[in-house]
């Protein structure tokens, strides 16, 4: 006979302002089985443990149940403290009467009387409860960072330097992300390149970092401790061991009309190119989409001046499945697309240009050599408008299909771009449209201030509303709110602050990894306070703006973060597996298989074993079992048994059953 | 409706805007063509309905003044779609005896050989009831 | 194929034009346009305010004709088609609306928003094609220099209308190239023309018409065409010079395709 | 404790996956979004732990509803275990539908982590139409009467 002890918890007002804790405490009382029920304050607290524990010990308690939150908050906590009393921690059940109840109920009469039901649901499953010992799985040492950008650099760095092999998996050409095209960095100024480059540079010589560029991840296996991935190796036509990167090839070949993605397509390159001069690996790549020898089988320069003999046109998608003990989550972002604003004439009019845009037309390496200059006539504009929030902040059903949140970096870079421009160029009006100006951030408003004291750039309250490209101006047109003026500016350039939105490989990366995501499509933390480089699924991390928007201080330091989860997961030699997987009642079984041919992990095994028979004779049968280091407890081969051998423990059928009875009575 | 209380709810009914989902961009105000015409603006509209000002938006040549080009109701980044406000007052106006903006008298003074039909008709449905 | 088609008021008189030569280049086209008996007048402008029912009755009956002869409904001038797909958009998704109409009409089968409401250009896009336009045309404009006008009606609510990008259009320029002609994008293509307003203040319509021709001036267009007698009414009003001529597109297409004769206008 | 009004009240059971539902549910408490207190949830490692036979039971033991909620097409946590949910639910709702329990009494939902404000929405709708529909007392074991 079972003997349950039920603990109330107030959780101070959250729980007992709507529900009436101590007859919930009553209540309990009276069901089968439950020797021991009481309320308290803060279960979670160190007293509240200690109650536990002692009246473990005190009542000779078998099972508890602990009316409280989530069990995804506290669950791990009160299975501890029954360990410590000297419990299987397994023999705990948690009624979620926080979340599901004092929260989203106002009436205190009916809350009440869910949390019993509640309660006698949870009584119900612990009583059928077994004692569970968990198993261990050995931990692959070796992580593996999807992204090279910023946060995957900073991510794989910190983890090489505690002594942990980890890969880089970029799919540009070279590792550097967006960082690699800003000029300079808020609130500083220093230049992005001479702060970036040195950590690429390191990553490259640290010999416990790979770097696979030019590459995508194509399929993950496993779990946490023991993923195998899939990496495609996207054929580049030249051999990464030969190319010297000495950069004739990207001269002489004749395709010269290839936009430049490295700057946005506002130059154009090479089909056969090197992103930019620090490129790591400094490694030429082919573009297939415009090498005229790939296509027509005519031409073959780049490969008669390469003295190295690096060109290989006949190079084919390479897939390598490699092992990692954790993954981390270093997509990224990108700004939106801005055609649809094209009320701010983005594709009518070249001078109409986005803020990355901008970022390229000032650096000493963009395509004007860090001058200034108009893309449309290459004259030095004299006044330019920022228009701020192009995308962001945007109701759920506004027509644009925008994003609802606030890009977060826009205000800052924004002021950036009018505080340099304004400092090169004095001669230059320039405008910034605003709707708030947010700058929560060390030295961040003081910079804003700057902007605006210092450098006299005019900040107006309001936004623009069309933008008219005549007579080779840009006649914009915008509200001024504050002195409630509808004004006209001709304008030389318009710069549009473009929304950010996550790297669009993220979004089947998640699916691959299992990792969940929120409706924008940045990847959801395992808990938003407390957890917030981890995904809920284990193994997986998230660093940087996949996560969420992110400057680059947040983006480094948590890479750091990220780093630092994975460091604490591959530091151990064994983990602890999830108990609650699956068994086979092999005297039920009846060998049909049907079950090994559900099973996602492969966990299930048919082999042939003696029975004895009741007439004493022995008989060979083909019988299933599961393999508890590899199974994931996910129970989809519960129900597909059609003898009901199969069963889930932690998860029974017959505790479901008992729920379910519990509920409906 | 009886002639001095046209309320903020009248307003919201007959418009069916939500005035609270605006963040104050002023973009409204910045695409509206006929700015320079008005008194109120696309976003003091908003502004005000929400305030419950509305009799200074009835007594105002300002309702007149509005095209209905929808470019407000496009551009907002919030929905609100502040011209359906506009109309609204209008329409709370208009609907009061004797309040008619256009009458039938008035036309042969302002016809010209070329108006289309559809003009007259627009400004009649826009300016009368 | 054959349409229901829903001229408007305009149509019949002042914007004469526009009309006939539709008519006559749908037919070379294969499309047959049968007008409805008994139309009534839309309105010329489609009621933002949600409690009126009974200025979207004629937009109702209109429609719900189209659906009792079995077709889709076009139409051509920018406002009738305006109000009579906004009217329909309610008839389909708003249930307070349909049935406070339907109450109203009290016909033998209720309408319910069955049918599309198709603009004459959005014909020639999705069903001639402007591909077998160009194969039709006979006197190309070649070298002309044409300043497509929206306008706002025939784009916006975009949500609603979905003819095209709201903010970037291109079926009119399509449309240019289709009849040889090389198309002018201006900003102000998509902004409005003064609208009804000329009724009340000659002077505010103008300025704002004046500004959208100034642009397409501005930008190289040597004509505009538009699909609106208002638009047409107001631009050419403010361009008392006449620095650009201002016509219908329905005229164009007729010239390209050899229908238009000595003796039309 | 009981409700002093004689209004009807249904009993529905939602099976939550751990991963996705259970964590939305979670979040619209934190979010406080109101849903109605006959529902209670039950919680499962993954849709497809759900064995058609607690679907049953639920209806046997006095349930007006049972939902099922499981991540989004394509996000299982355990790859491809909502999709068998999904078969396999398809198959007993029209046993079910054949045996006199409405449609409307049985539901499958997608919700992820992410979706409080869904999770409260398809509670309440769910809960409305249940109500709607009125006692379920066609599956009922009245052995279990008192």
């Amino acid at each position: 006979m079972q003997r349950i002890g039920v603990f109330v918890c107030h959780c101070g007002s959250n729980i007992a302002a709507t529900v009436d804790v101590k007859a919930v405490a009553e209540a309990a009382k009276h069901e089968s089985g439950v020797v021991f029920s009481a309320d308290y304050q803060y279960m979670c607290s160190e007293s509240g443990q200690d109650l536990i524990k002692d009246m473990i010990k005190e009542h000779k308690l078998t099972g508890i149940v602990v009316c409280s939150c989530s069990p995804r908050m506290h669950e791990n906590t009160f299975c501890k403290a029954a360990a410590a009393g000297g419990l299987n921690p397994y023999m705990v059940e948690i009624a979620n009467i926080r979340e599901q109840c004092s929260w989203i109920h106002k009436d205190m009469p009916s809350a009440t009387a869910k949390a019993i039901v509640l309660v006698r649901s949870a009584i119900a499953k612990v009583t059928l409860n077994a004692p569970l010992t968990a198993g261990t799985s050995p931990v692959t040492k070796r992580a593996l960072v999807i992204g090279g950008g910023i946060a995957g650099i900073q991510t794989a760095l910190d983890i090489a330097d505690a002594g942990f092999e980890v890969d880089i998996v970029e799919k540009e050409p070279t590792i550097g992300g967006k960082m690699a095209q800003i000029d300079k960095t808020f609130p500083t100024l220093d230049c992005a390149a001479c702060i970036l480059t040195p950590k690429m540079v390191e990553a490259a010589q640290n010999d416990k970092i790979r770097i696979f560029s030019y590459s995508e991840v194509s399929a993950v296996k496993g779990f946490v401790g023991n993923f195998t991935v899939t990496i495609k190796r996207k054929a580049r036509y030249v051999k990464e061991d030969l190319c010297t990167g000495c950069g004739l090839c990207t001269e002489k070949c004749p395709q010269k009309k290839v936009p430049n993605e490295f700057n946005l397509g506002l130059d154009n390159r090479r089909a056969i190119y090197i992103p930019f001069a620090q490129a790591i690996p400094k490694i030429a790549t082919i573009d297939p989409d415009y090498c005229t020898m790939l296509k027509s089988g005519k031409c073959g320069v780049c490969s008669k001046v390469c003295s190295a003999g690096a060109i290989d046109y006949q190079a084919k998608d390479e897939f390598i499945d490699v092992n990692y003990g954790a993954i981390v989550a270093a997509t990224g972002f990108n700004p939106i697309k801005v055609d649809k604003y094209d009320e701010f004439a983005y594709a009518q009019s070249p001078d109409v240009v986005t803020s990355l845009e901008y970022e390229r037309l000032m650096n000493a390496a963009g395509p004007t050599g860090g001058t200034l200059l108009r893309p449309s006539d290459r004259t030095h504009p004299h006044t330019i408008v920022f228009v701020q929030c192009v995308g962001s902040r945007e109701s759920e059903d506004s027509t644009k299909c925008g994003k609802s949140y606030c890009s977060k970096i826009c205000c800052m870079y924004t002021a950036k771009h009018a505080m340099l421009t304004r400092e090169k160029y004095p001669d230059t009006d320039v405008y910034v449209f605003y709707i708030d100006v947010r700058t929560p951030g060390k030295s961040f408003d003081e910079f804003y201030r700057r902007a605006v004291e210092q450098y006299g750039v005019h900040y107006i309250k309001g936004m623009v509303g069309k933008v008219t490209p005549e007579g080779g101006k840009l006649k914009v047109q915008a509200s001024d709110l504050i002195a409630g003026k509808q004004l006209h500016i001709d304008a030389d350039m318009v710069v549009l602050a473009a929304a950010i939105e996550p790297d669009k490989t993220a979004r089947p990366l998640a699916t691959l990894l299992t990792a969940s995501m929120d409706t924008n499509d940045f990847f959801t933390e395992a808990h938003p306070k407390l957890r917030p480089v981890e995904s809920p699924t284990a193994g997986v991390f998230l660093s940087g703006a996949c996560q969420g928007p992110k400057d680059i201080p947040e983006t480094v330091a948590q890479a750091g973060a990220a780093a630092s989860k994975v460091i604490g997961l591959l530091a151990k030699d064994h983990l602890v597996c999830n108990p609650c997987v699956a068994n086979a009642n092999e005297m039920l079984c009846s060998g049909c298989s049907q079950c090994e041919k559900v099973c996602p992990y492969g966990a299930i095994t048919y082999s042939y074993k003696e029975f004895r028979m009741p007439d004493r004779t022995t008989k060979l049968r083909l019988v299933a079992s599961v393999n508890a280091a590899v199974c994931q407890g996910c129970g989809a081969c519960t129900v597909t048994c059609p003898s009901g051998a199969m069963d889930l423990k932690g998860f029974s059928n017959k505790q479901i059953m008992a729920e379910v009875d519990a509920i409906c009575k | 409706m009886s002639e001095n209380n046209i309320c903020r709810e009248d307003i919201l009914r007959i418009s069916g805007v939500d005035t609270r989902k605006c963040m104050r961009c002023g973009k409204c105000s910045a695409t509206c063509p006929a700015y320079d015409e008005m008194e109120y603006h696309p976003h003091q509209f908003v502004n005000m309905v929400e305030n419950g000002d509305i009799e200074a938006l009835v007594e105002s040549p300002s309702l007149f003044k509005c095209l209905s080009c929808f470019a407000c109701i496009d551009r907002c980044p919030r929905q609100v779609e502040p011209a359906k406000l506009v109309e609204a007052v209008r329409s709370a106006c208009i609907r009061r005896q004797g309040h008619n903006h256009l009458s039938a008298d008035a036309i042969p003074a302002i016809l010209d050989p070329d108006i289309p039909q559809q003009a007259l008709v627009s400004a009649f449905r826009k300016y009368s009831e | 194929m054959i349409y229901s088609y829903f001229p408007g008021c305009t149509l019949k008189n002042k914007a004469i034009d526009l009309d006939i030569y539709a008519r006559r280049s749908a037919e070379l086209l294969g499309i047959t346009l049968e007008e409805l008996p008994e139309w009534q007048c839309c309105g010329g402008v489609y009621p933002l305010a949600k409690d009126k029912i009974a200025t979207k009755l004629s937009s109702v009956r209109a429609l719900a004709a189209s659906r009792d002869a079995g077709h889709d409904l076009v139409t051509l001038c920018s406002a009738c088609h305006n109000v009579l797909k906004q009217v329909n958009n309610d008839m389909r998704t708003d249930e307070y609306i349909r049935s406070r109409a339907n109450n109203y009409m009290a016909p033998d089968a209720e309408y319910n928003g069955e049918i599309n409401v198709i603009h004459y250009l959005e014909l020639l896009r999705d069903t001639v094609g402007f591909e077998n336009i160009k194969k039709k045309v006979v006197k190309p404009f070649t070298g002309r220099k044409i300043g497509a006008y929206y306008g706002c009606l025939l784009l916006r609510p975009g949500k609603v209308m979905q003819m095209d990008d709201p903010e970037n259009p291109k079926i009119l320029e399509d449309f240019i190239r289709a009849i040889g002609g090389e198309p002018v994008i201006y900003a102000q293509r998509n902004e409005c023309c003064g609208g009804y307003a000329t009724v009340e203040d000659k002077a505010y319509a103008a300025s704002r018409a004046g500004k959208v021709v100034d642009n397409a001036a501005a930008c190289g267009a040597d004509m505009l065409i538009t699909a609106c007698p208002l638009c047409l009414y107001n631009l050419n009003k403010s361009n008392a010079e006449n620095k650009l001529p201002v016509v219908y597109f329905t005229e164009l297409l007729a010239e390209a395709l050899g229908l238009k004769e000595e003796n039309d206008v | 404790m009981q409700m002093n009004d004689n209004t009807f009240r249904p009993k529905i059971v939602a099976f939550c996956c751990n991963w996705c539902s259970y964590a939305g549910a979670d979040l619209a408490g934190t979010n406080r979004l109101n849903y109605p207190a006959d529902v209670k949830i039950i919680r499962v490692p993954c849709s497809c732990r759900v064995n058609p036979t607690f679907v049953l039971r639920a209806f046997g033991r006095g349930a007006d509803g049972v939902i099922i909620c499981g991540c989004h097409p394509g996000d299982c946590h355990y790859t491809s275990g909502n999709y068998y949910a999904r078969r396999r639910m398809t198959l007993l709702f029209s046993m079910l539908d054949y045996l006199g329990i409405e449609r409307e009494r049985t539901r499958v939902e997608w919700v992820s982590a992410a979706e409080g404000a869904k999770f409260a929405q398809t509670m309440n709708s769910f809960v409305e139409t249940v109500t709607k529909l009125g006692k379920n007392k066609r599956l009922e074991d009245l052995r279990c009467k008192k």
